[in-house]
C-alpha cells in the first residue's frame, strides 16, 4: 500500500509539530523517519495510524484518502513508542489481541503468537504480565503484537531502542527480510543511524517538523542537501570548520587560519567564479580525516595537537585542535595516539561546502 | 518494599476506629438486639430465637423473600447497566464535555433531590389520572384510557424510581474510573483493530473491572436494605406486593416498634447480602483481584 | 423552662401556640399566689409521620431530651403509659377539675384512660364527616330544599350507603362529574369508620381485640360495590392527595368522605385551577356536608373524631407548672382558638358555647355530629388491624381480591401480626 | 552545535497564522481543546449514543424541568404547564415563611448548618479514605484482604436497622443530639464505601510514579500527598460528590439523633415543609427544592470540571 | 560513595532477576551495567535504589549496609527506564519536585532547573506537562530530575536511549564530564556499546542475571573471560567458527574444512600441548577480517564468496561465505565488492579461542 502525506500539519495549542509535510512511501518499501528528538516523528507516524487527525493536509493510502477512516479500519501496525501494552492482559494475550479482534480461529492464534514470540525471543514470557517484563522485553511484545496480524502497513516507533547492540542486530535484520517478503510497506522511526542506513530504503530527514530531505542512505550520505542534513547523519558528526573560499592559480581553495584545502576538480565545475570570497563552511567527516605521525608532503597536512581521546568500541574518537579550529577523527586501536602529541593531518575523502547562512550545500544543484 | 506497622496503622487507623466505633461495634450490638424482644420501652430481655422462629414460621415471609429477590434483580439491572451506559456514553463516546456534562448532571439529579419531593415527582409521573406524566405521553400517542401505574405495575413504579435514582452512583465511579484510563491503551486497542465495542468489551470493562464489581455488589446491598422510596411510594402496597424484606423490617421496627424483632429480621437480610457477596467474589475472583498488584 | 411539643398539619399549630398566651395567664396565676416560680416555653412543631413521631419520643426520651407537654393522638396514650413514659394525671385532673375539667365530654376521657388511669388532657376532637356538592345535586334537578334537607334526611336514617350510590351513578352517567365518590388515598380512621358503619366492633366484653368476619366482609363489598357502579375510581388509593382536593373543589366529584378539617384546607390551599382558595362564601354555595349514612334504612349514621391530646412527660422536673398550664390551655378561648383556626371541635361543653365558636357556621353546624361519634380503639396493637384492613379494602378496589378473598387474606395478616387474636365469624 | 537553534525548541508559529487556522478548523479545534484528541472517530456512534442518552434521560428531564417551571408560576394550567410567573415561591429567601401558624426560621442559617455539615463529612471522608485506601491498596500486611472484605460486608448492615444500636453508642458517648455525633456516624457508615471505591483508583496509578517520588526524597506520606492524591483527582471527583451529597442530604441520622430544632439542616426543613402530603404548598416547596439542589449542582460541575480533566498517557507501560 | 553489592540476588516468584552478583563500584566511579535484555540490569538499578529489597545479599553504601535504608534517605538520583514522570506535574515542577522536598529556597530552585534543563536543551519547555513532550524530551526531563538535586549516587537506566545519535553524543559526554567534575558514583545502563565503552570507567557484562565479566572497556574488548562476553562485546559482533586446533611443524593451527589459520607465537605459549586435539570456537572481529580481491599470497587467504552487503552509515557490513563457513567483515565505502564476486580473506588483528563446551577464553590465565 503506497501511503502518502500530502502537506500535513498538525498544531498541538501553540506548538506546530508537523509542518507542511509530504512525503511519499512507496508501496513495500521501508522508509526511515530521522531527526532530533522533538521534531515530529511520533507526531507523524500517529497521524498515519489515525490517532491524531492532521490539522491541514490529506493522508492518502493507496488511492483513498484516509483522513476519515478510523484507526481500526486502517490496517496498520503500529509500536508506540511507549509500547502501550495492555496491562491486565498476559503476553499472550496481549499478542493474541488483533488477532482475536478478527475471530481468526483459535489454533490458528496460537500458532501464530508462538511462531511470532519465538522469533522475537519471548517465547518463554508468554504467561507473564507486562509489568513482569524487563524494558526491552515489554519492547519485543509491543513489536510482536504489531507484527502478528500481518497489516498492510507498519508503523515502528523506535521499535529496538531497548535492545541491547547484538540482538538489535538479529532483530532489525530479520524485522527488513519479512518485511521485504511480506512486502509491507513500512515506516521506522529509530535514532541510530547505523540501524537507518541499514534497513532502508529511503530515509526522511526531519527537523522542527520541517522535512529536510528524502532520499536513499547512500544519497543523504554523500550528498546532504544541507548543513544540517550532513551534521545529522554520521556518527560521530561531521567536522564543519568556518573559511572562505578563494580561487589562487586556477585552483579553488578553502582557507582559514588553521586549515588550507584545495578543493577537487570536479567542485570547482560546479561552484560560480563569484563565490570566491564568500564566507563557507567546510565540511569533513571524522573517517576521511587521517593523521599521521611525520611530517608528510602534502601541502594540507599541518600540525595539530591531540587533545582528547575517546574508545568507541573498535575505534577511537581522537580530538584534535589547532587554535581556533577543532577536528575530530577516528583512529584504529591500532594506532593510538597519545593526549598532548602532534599529528599531521590530510583529508582523504569526500568533503563539502555549505552556505555559511542558509546551510545549503553548495555543490547541490537545485 | 517492606512497610513498617506503625506507618500502616498510620494510613489505616482513622479508618479503623471509626468504622469500629460507629459500625462494627452497632452492628455487634444489632445483632444482640435481635436475640431481644425490645419493644418500646427499650428493654434488653433476652427471648433466644423466638424472633426467627416467629418470622420463618410465616407465610409471608416468603412472599416477601420473593419480592426483595424480583425487586433487587430488576432494579440491579436497570441501575448498574444504566449506569454503565450513561458513564460509556458520557466519557467514551461524547467528545463534547459539555453535553456529556449536561447528561451526568441531569442523572445526578435524583440524588441531589430530597428524598420526598423526589417521590412526589415519581407519584407524579405515575400519575394514574390524565396529569401523570406518563398518562400524558401515552395520550400524545393516542392512548386515551389512563394506566393505573401504581395497582397495575407497582414492582415497575418502585424498580424504576430506585433504578433512576441508583444509576447516579454507578454513572459517576464509571465515568471517573474510565476516565483515569490512559489513553495509550485505546489508541492502541484501536490501532490493533478494535471498533468501540471490541475496545469496550476487552479494554475498558477489564480495566474498570474492580469498579464494576464493587459497584455491583455494593448497589445489591444497598438494594437489598433500601425501603425509604417504597416506603413512601406503595409502603408495601398493594397487598405487599411490594413489600421488601427491608420494609417488612422497617415496618416491624418502627411502625409496631418491635424493635428486637426488627433487628432479628434486618439480620436474617445480612445473612442473605452475606451469602450474596461471597458468591460474587468466587465469581469475580476476589483474591485474584485484590492480589492482583502484589507481583511487584 | 416547659418543653412543648406538637404534632399535626400546619393548621394546627395552635395546639402549641396557645401556650404562648397560655404562659402569660399562668404566670399571673403564679404571682398572684406568690409563688416563686415562673413558666419558660420552649415550643417545637414536629413534621413528619406518626411513626417517626413515636420513634422520637422514645429516643429523646432516653436521652433526656423529651419535651415536658407533648401532642399526641390519643390511640398513643397504651404504650407511652404501659412503657412508664407519662405520668398518670389523675391527681391533677381532679385539682383543677372545678376550673377546666368539669365539662369535657366524657367520651373524651374513656378515650385518654388506661388501665383505668387519665394519662392525658383531651385537647381537641373533630368529625369526619361526608362532603357532598350542591351545585351538581341541583344540576341532578334536586330543589335547593332537597339539598337543604339531605344531611337530615341522612340523620333519621332514612338515606342508605346504597343510596348514595346510587345518587353517584346518576351524577356519573350524566356526565355531570367524573368521580361519583372519593375517600382518603391512605389509610386512616375512614376505613375503621365504616367498619363500625356496618356494625364491626373491635371489643369483646372482656376488652379483648377482636374482628368481626362479617360486618368486615359487608365494608368490603360496600367499596367493590363502588368500584363496580363506576362510581369509586379503582385506583383511589393511588391518587394523590392533591389531586383528589382539586377533584372536588373542582366539583369533578360528587361525594368526598373527609375531615372537619378540610373545609378549613380548602380555604388556605389553592387547590382550585381557577379560583384558588376558595373563599368560604363559594363553600357555602357549592359543599354540603353530612353524617356517613347508615348501611340500611333506619340505622344509625356514624362519623369518628380523633381525640387530640397532652401528655405529660413521666420526668418533667415541674410536674405541678406543667398541670398548671395545661388547665389553663384548656380554658374556652384557647380551645375555641384553636377550633377555629384547624378546624376541628371543642372538648369542652363551655367551650362550644362560646361566642365566637357559636357564630362560626361551619363549626356550629358540625358540633351536633359529636353525638354520633366514635373513637379508634386505644391499643397498639390496633395499628396491626388497621394495616391489613387498609390493604384489603386497597385490594379489593384494585380487583385483585374479591371482598371474600379479601377477608381471609385479612384474617391470615391479622393473625400472624397478633397471634391470639380472636376472629368472630 | 554553537549558533544553532536548540533541539527541542519547536518552533512556534505567529499568532496570525493560529488564528487563521483556527477559524478554518474551529469546530474541531475546540473539540480538541476540550479534550486533547478525539478518543472514537466514529460521530455516528456519538450521535446515537446521543439519541439513546435523550431518550432515557426524558423522565427525568421532564420531571425536574416541571420542578423548576413550577417554582417560577403562579399557576399550572392542569398542573402541568405554567401559566404565570411569579417570584412569590422564593420568598423564602428574603423573609421567612409562614405557615399555618408555624413560623419557619429563616433559610440562611439552615443553609450555613447544612453547608458545614456536608463539607465536614466530605473532606473527613475524602481524607480518611484516601488514605486507608493508599494502605489498603499499596501496602501489603496482615489482614489486608480481610479489612477489605470487611468492609464490603459491613454494608449488608443497612444503616436503619443499626439506627438504635447506633443510639446506644452515641449515648454511651453523650454524642446524642449534636451534629458532631451525626457528623461522626455520617463518616463512618461511609469510608468503607468510598474507600473501595479509591481504591480500585490507586490499583491504576503506575508504580514507577511511586518508586520515583520515593527516589527523588518523598517518605510516605509525602508520596502521597504530593504525588498520589494528585493523580487520583477522578477518583476523589468521585467520592467526594457523594460524600458531600450525602452530607448535604442527610436527613435520617439528623431526624433520629437530633431532638433541638435549632440543628435543623435543609433536608429536615424541606420534610416539615411537606408535613404529611397533604398541606404542601407545590410552588413553595419546588422553589426549596430547587433551591436545595443548586449548591448540590454547583459542587458537581466544580468537582468535575476541576477533577476529571486529567488522563495520563505518553508514558512507558 | 563506594557502593557494594555483596552476594546479592533478587527472585520473583520463579523467576530469579539476580543471581549473586558481587560487584564494587569504586567511589566515584562510572560503571557500565551490560547485558542482554532482560539479563537482570534494571533490577539490580532498582535494588540500589532501595525499590526492590534484595531475597538475599547485602547492599553496602560506603561503610553501611543499607537494606534497611528507605530510598528517600539514599541520596541516590535515579532515571527510570519508563521516566516515570508525574504526569500531572509541568516540566518545571517535575524536575523543581526533588529540591522541593528538600525544602530548598524558591529562588535557588528555580536557578538550578534552568541550569540543568538549558544543560538538557529543554529550557523551552519548562512549562509543558509530560503527555505534551515527545519520547526523547521525556527522557531528558527524567534525567534532569535525576541531576538536579546532586545525589551521592546517580542510577541511569537507559537515560539517552531515545535521543538522536548526535545529541546522545554530546549528551553523554556532558554526563561523564560532569560525573567526573564532581565525583558521583554513577551506575549507568545502556545497550549502546560504543557510549559504554565512551563513558565507563568499568564496564560490568550480565547475563541471566549472573555476572561475567567486570573490568575496563579496554580489556573486555581484547581480553574477553568468555565466548559471551566477546561475542556480546563489540559491534557487528565477532566472528565464531568451529574447528579444533592443531601442532604441526611447531606451529599451532586453527583448522577447519573452510579455514586454517597459524595461531599467533604468544597463544602458543599459552595454550598446552594437550590440547591440540580439542574442538575449539574460533573468534576473529569483522574489523580484522581483511579482503582483498586479488590472490594474495598468504596462506590462510582463500577465496570467499560475497554473500550480501549491508550500509552501515560510513561503512559496509559486508557478509561472506564459503561452504559451511559464514563471516563478516566490515569495509571501507570506497572499496565495495559486489554481491556474487569471490575475494580473498586475511585475519589481520587478533583471534581469540575459545573451548566449545564452557565457552570460556582459552587464552585467560585464570
Ligand atoms: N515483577 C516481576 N515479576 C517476574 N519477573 C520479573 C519481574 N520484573 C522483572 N522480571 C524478570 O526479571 C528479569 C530481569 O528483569 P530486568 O528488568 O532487570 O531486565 P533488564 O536487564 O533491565 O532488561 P532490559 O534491558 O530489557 O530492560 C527479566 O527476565 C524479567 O522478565
Ligand atoms: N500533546 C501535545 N501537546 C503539545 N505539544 C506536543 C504534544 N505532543 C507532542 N508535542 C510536541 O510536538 C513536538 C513533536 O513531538 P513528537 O513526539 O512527534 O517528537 P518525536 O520526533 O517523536 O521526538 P522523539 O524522538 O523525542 O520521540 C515536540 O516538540 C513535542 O514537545
Ligand atoms: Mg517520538
Ligand atoms: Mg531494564
Amino acid at each position: 500500500m503506497r501511503v502518502l502525506l500530502d502537506n500535513i500539519t498538525k498544531i498541538f495549542g501553540k506548538v506546530v509539530a508537523v509542518n507542511d509535510l509530504t512525503l511519499e512511501v512507496e508501496d513495500g518499501k521501508l522508509v526511515v523517519l530521522l531527526g532530533p528528538s522533538g521534531c515530529g516523528k511520533s507526531t507523524t507516524l500517529l497521524m498515519i495510524a489515525g490517532i491524531y487527525r492532521p490539522t491541514e493536509g490529506k493522508i492518502w493510502f493507496g488511492d483513498n484518502v484516509v483522513n476519515d477512516l478510523p484507526p481500526k479500519d486502517r490496517k496498520i501496525g503500529l509500536v508506540f513508542q511507549s509500547y502501550a501494552l495492555y496491562p491486565h492482559m498476559t503476553v499472550f494475550e496481549n499478542i493474541a489481541f488483533p488477532l482475536r479482534l478478527k475471530r481468526e480461529n483459535k489454533k490458528e492464534i496460537d500458532k501464530k503468537v508462538k511462531k511470532i514470540s519465538e522469533f522475537l525471543e519471548i517465547g518463554e514470557l508468554l504467561d507473564r504480565k507486562p509489568i513482569q517484563l524487563s524494558g526491552g522485553q515489554q519492547q519485543r511484545v509491543a513489536v510482536a503484537r504489531a507484527l502478528v496480524k500481518s497489516p498492510d502497513i507498519l508503523l515502528l516507533d523506535e521499535p529496538l531502542s531497548n535492545l541491547d547492540a547484538k540482538l538489535r542486530v538479529v532483530m532489525r535484520t530479520e524485522l527488513k527480510k519479512m518485511q521485504m517478503r511480506l512486502g509491507i510497506t513500512t515506516i521506522f522511526v529509530t535514532h541510530d543511524q547505523s540501524e537507518a542506513m541499514t534497513v532502508a530504503d529511503k530515509i526522511a530527514v526531519i527537523k522542527n517538523g520541517v522535512l529536510q530531505q528524502y532520499s536513499s542512505p547512500d544519497e543523504l550520505y554523500d550528498i546532504p542537501k544541507n548543513l544540517f542534513v550532513a551534521t545529522f547523519v554520521g556518527s560521530p558528526p561531521m567536522n564543519i570548520i568556518e573559511g572562505s573560499l578563494s580561487f589562487k592559480d586556477g585552483n579553488l581553495f578553502f582557507l582559514n587560519p588553521d586549515v588550507r584545502f584545495e578543493l577537487p576538480e570536479d567542485m570547482k565545475v560546479v561552484l560560480k567564479q563569484e563565490r570566491n570570497t564568500e564566507e563557507v563552511l567546510f565540511g569533513v567527516r571524522p573517517e576521511d580525516v587521517n593523521i599521521s605521525y611525520e611530517r608528510s608532503g602534502s601541502q594540507d597536512s599541518t600540525s595539530w595537537l591531540v587533545d582528547m581521546i575517546e574508545m568507541m568500541g573498535r575505534e577511537l574518537l581522537v580530538t584534535l585542535s589547532r587554535e581556533k579550529t577543532m577536528l575530530k577523527t577516528i583512529v584504529d586501536r591500532e594506532h593510538v595516539p597519545s593526549i598532548g602529541e602532534k599529528v599531521n593531518v590530510e583529508f582523504t575523502g569526500k568533503v563539502f561546502l555549505f552556505d555559511k547562512y542558509s546551510g545549503k550545500n553548495l555543490l547541490c544543484e537545485e | 518494599m517492606e512497610v513498617k506497622t506503625s506507618s500502616v496503622m498510620g494510613f489505616l487507623g482513622p479508618f479503623l476506629i471509626l468504622v469500629l466505633a460507629f459500625y462494627f461495634i452497632p452492628v455487634i450490638l444489632t445483632v444482640i438486639l435481635s436475640f431481644t424482644s425490645m419493644d418500646y420501652k427499650l428493654s434488653w430481655d433476652f427471648t433466644g430465637f423466638t424472633n426467627f422462629e416467629h418470622f420463618l414460621t410465616q407465610s409471608l415471609t416468603y412472599k416477601v423473600l420473593l419480592t426483595t429477590f424480583v425487586y433487587v434483580a430488576l432494579t440491579l439491572i436497570f441501575n448498574v447497566g444504566i449506569a454503565f451506559l450513561l458513564a460509556l456514553m458520557t466519557t467514551y463516546f461524547t467528545t463534547h464535555e459539555n453535553t456529556a456534562m449536561f447528561f451526568r448532571a441531569i442523572w445526578l439529579l435524583p440524588r441531589l433531590t430530597p428524598v420526598v419531593v423526589y417521590c412526589l415527582l415519581w407519584m407524579w409521573i405515575f400519575e394514574p389520572t390524565q396529569y401523570g406524566l406518563f398518562n400524558t405521553i401515552l395520550s400524545l400517542f393516542g392512548k386515551s384510557s389512563s394506566i393505573d401505574w401504581f395497582s397495575s405495575y407497582p414492582m415497575g413504579v418502585i424498580v424504576f424510581a430506585n433504578g433512576f435514582i441508583g444509576a447516579s452512583f454507578g454513572m459517576v465511579t464509571f465515568s471517573s474510573a474510565i476516565k483515569s484510563i490512559s489513553r495509550d491503551y485505546i489508541w492502541s486497542a484501536q490501532v490493533d483493530g478494535a471498533g468501540d465495542w471490541q475496545i469496550i468489551k476487552r479494554i475498558i470493562i477489564p480495566m474498570i473491572k474492580w469498579e464494576i464489581m464493587y459497584i455491583f455488589i455494593w448497589q445489591t446491598l444497598s438494594l437489598l436494605n433500601s425501603y425509604v422510596y417504597i416506603l413512601i411510594l406503595t409502603d408495601g402496597g398493594p397487598l405487599h406486593e411490594t413489600e421488601v424484606w427491608s420494609l417488612y423490617a422497617y415496618h416491624k421496627a418502627f411502625k409496631y416498634m418491635e424493635f428486637g424483632n426488627g433487628a432479628a429480621l434486618s439480620l436474617f437480610l445480612v445473612i442473605i447480602g452475606i451469602i450474596f457477596t461471597f458468591i460474587s467474589w468466587k465469581i469475580f475472583g476476589f483474591r485474584k483481584m485484590m492480589g492482583q498488584e502484589v507481583s511487584r | 423552662t416547659i418543653k412543648i411539643e406538637g404534632v399535626g398539619s400546619p393548621a394546627d399549630t395552635t395546639r402549641i401556640t396557645n401556650f404562648g398566651d397560655a404562659v402569660k395567664i399562668a404566670n399571673n396565676i403564679l404571682a398572684a399566689c406568690d409563688s416563686p416560680y415562673r413558666i419558660k416555653i420552649e415550643t417545637t412543631w414536629f413534621q413528619g409521620g406518626w411513626d417517626e413521631y413515636r420513634k422520637e419520643y422514645i429516643l429523646a426520651f432516653k436521652a433526656g431530651k423529651e419535651p415536658d407537654i407533648r401532642a399526641e393522638g390519643h390511640e398513643d396514650i397504651p404504650w407511652m403509659a404501659d412503657a412508664g413514659y407519662i405520668l398518670p394525671l389523675d391527681k391533677y385532673v381532679k385539682k383543677y377539675n372545678d376550673i377546666a375539667y368539669y365539662d369535657v365530654y366524657p367520651s373524651l376521657w374513656d378515650a385518654v384512660k388506661f388501665n383505668g388511669k387519665i394519662y392525658a388532657i383531651p385537647q381537641d376532637t373533630e368529625a369526619r364527616p361526608l362532603y357532598f356538592r350542591k351545585d351538581v345535586l341541583r344540576k341532578l334537578g334536586w330543589s335547593e330544599e332537597k339539598i337543604a334537607n339531605f344531611p337530615k334526611e341522612i340523620e333519621a336514617g332514612n338515606v342508605t350507603l346504597d343510596d348514595l350510590i346510587a345518587i353517584a351513578k346518576e351524577a356519573v352517567n350524566k356526565g355531570l362529574v367524573e368521580y361519583g365518590f372519593l375517600h382518603r388515598p391512605s389509610n386512616g380512621g375512614f376505613f375503621t369508620m365504616m367498619y363500625y358503619d356496618f356494625g364491626g366492633k373491635l371489643f369483646d366484653e372482656a376488652g379483648n381485640l377482636i374482628v368481626e368476619e362479617k360486618p368486615l366482609l359487608n365494608t368490603l363489598q360496600f367499596f367493590k360495590k363502588m368500584v363496580d357502579e363506576g362510581v369509586l375510581p379503582s385506583s383511589m388509593t393511588n391518587i394523590s392527595w392533591r389531586s383528589i382536593h382539586k377533584a372536588f373543589v373542582e366539583g369533578r366529584s360528587l361525594f368526598w368522605f373527609g375531615g372537619t378539617w378540610h373545609w378549613a384546607e380548602w380555604q388556605r390551599v389553592a387547590y382550585h385551577s381557577k379560583l384558588g382558595a376558595l373563599p368560604e362564601s363559594y363553600e357555602w354555595e357549592n359543599i354540603g356536608f353530612a353524617l356517613n349514612p347508615p348501611p340500611e334504612k333506619g340505622g344509625k349514621p356514624i362519623t369518628m373524631s380523633h381525640p387530640f391530646t397532652y401528655v405529660v412527660s413521666s420526668h418533667t422536673k415541674y410536674p405541678e407548672l406543667v398541670n398548671l398550664l395545661l388547665a389553663v390551655v384548656s380554658s374556652p378561648k384557647f380551645l375555641v382558638n384553636h377550633a377555629l383556626a384547624s378546624g376541628h371541635l371543642v372538648t369542652r361543653a363551655s367551650a362550644a358555647i362560646y361566642p365566637s365558636y357559636v357564630k362560626n357556621k361551619f363549626v356550629a353546624s358540625v358540633t351536633p355530629m359529636l353525638k354520633y361519634t366514635t373513637v379508634l380503639p386505644n391499643n397498639l396493637a390496633f395499628k396491626k388491624i388497621m394495616d391489613p384492613l387498609y390493604g384489603a379494602v386497597q385490594a379489593v378496589e384494585l380487583g385483585k381480591l374479591s371482598p371474600e378473598k379479601a377477608v381471609k387474606w385479612f384474617e391470615e395478616e391479622v393473625k400472624s401480626a397478633i397471634p391470639n387474636i380472636k376472629i368472630v365469624k | 552545535m554553537k549558533g544553532q537553534t536548540p533541539r527541542g525548541a519547536t518552533q512556534v508559529i505567529p499568532k496570525r497564522a493560529i488564528y487563521s487556522l483556527k477559524r478554518k478548523k474551529k469546530k474541531e479545534r475546540r473539540a480538541q481543546e476540550v479534550r486533547g484528541e478525539a478518543v472514537t472517530f466514529s460521530r455516528r456512534n456519538e450521535i446515537i449514543s446521543t439519541i439513546i442518552m435523550t431518550i432515557i434521560s426524558i423522565p427525568i428531564f421532564l420531571s425536574y424541568l416541571w420542578l423548576f417551571l413550577s417554582s417560577f408560576s403562579a399557576k399550572m394550567w392542569h398542573g402541568l404547564i405554567p401559566l404565570k410567573f411569579t417570584l412569590h415561591n422564593w420568598r423564602f429567601l428574603w423573609q421567612p415563611i409562614k405557615f399555618g401558624a408555624v413560623m419557619h426560621t429563616s433559610i440562611w442559617p439552615i443553609t450555613l448548618n447544612t453547608l458545614l455539615l456536608a463539607l465536614a463529612v466530605t473532606i473527613s471522608e475524602v481524607l480518611v479514605s484516601t488514605l486507608s485506601g493508599y494502605a489498603l491498596s499499596r501496602f501489603r500486611f496482615k489482614g489486608r484482604v480481610m479489612i477489605q472484605g470487611m468492609t464490603m460486608l459491613l454494608h449488608a448492615f443497612p444503616g436503619v436497622a443499626l439506627l438504635i444500636a447506633i443510639y446506644y453508642v452515641l449515648y454511651t458517648m453523650r454524642l446524642l443530639d449534636t451534629l458532631w455525633g451525626v457528623m461522626l456516624v455520617k463518616i463512618s457508615l461511609e469510608i468503607p464505601m468510598s474507600t473501595n471505591i479509591i481504591k480500585g483508583f490507586f490499583d491504576n496509578i503506575p508504580w514507577d510514579i511511586e518508586w520515583s517520588s520515593f527516589v527523588d526524597g518523598c517518605n510516605r506520606w509525602q508520596t502521597w500527598r504530593y504525588v498520589i492524591l494528585p493523580l487520583l483527582k477522578p477518583g476523589i471527583a468521585a467520592i467526594s460528590l457523594f460524600s458531600f451529597l450525602s452530607g448535604w442530604g442527610e436527613f435520617l441520622y439528623i431526624y433520629t439523633f437530633i431532638f433541638t430544632s435549632k440543628k435543623q439542616t435543609l433536608a429536615t426543613f424541606l420534610n416539615s415543609l411537606i408535613g404529611e402530603f397533604k398541606f404542601v404548598d407545590y410552588g413553595l416547596l419546588s422553589a426549596v427544592a430547587t433551591f436545595y439542589m443548586i449548591p448540590t449542582l454547583l459542587f458537581f460541575i466544580f468537582t468535575q470540571k476541576a477533577l476529571l480533566q486529567m488522563s495520563f498517557g505518553g508514558r512507558k507501560a
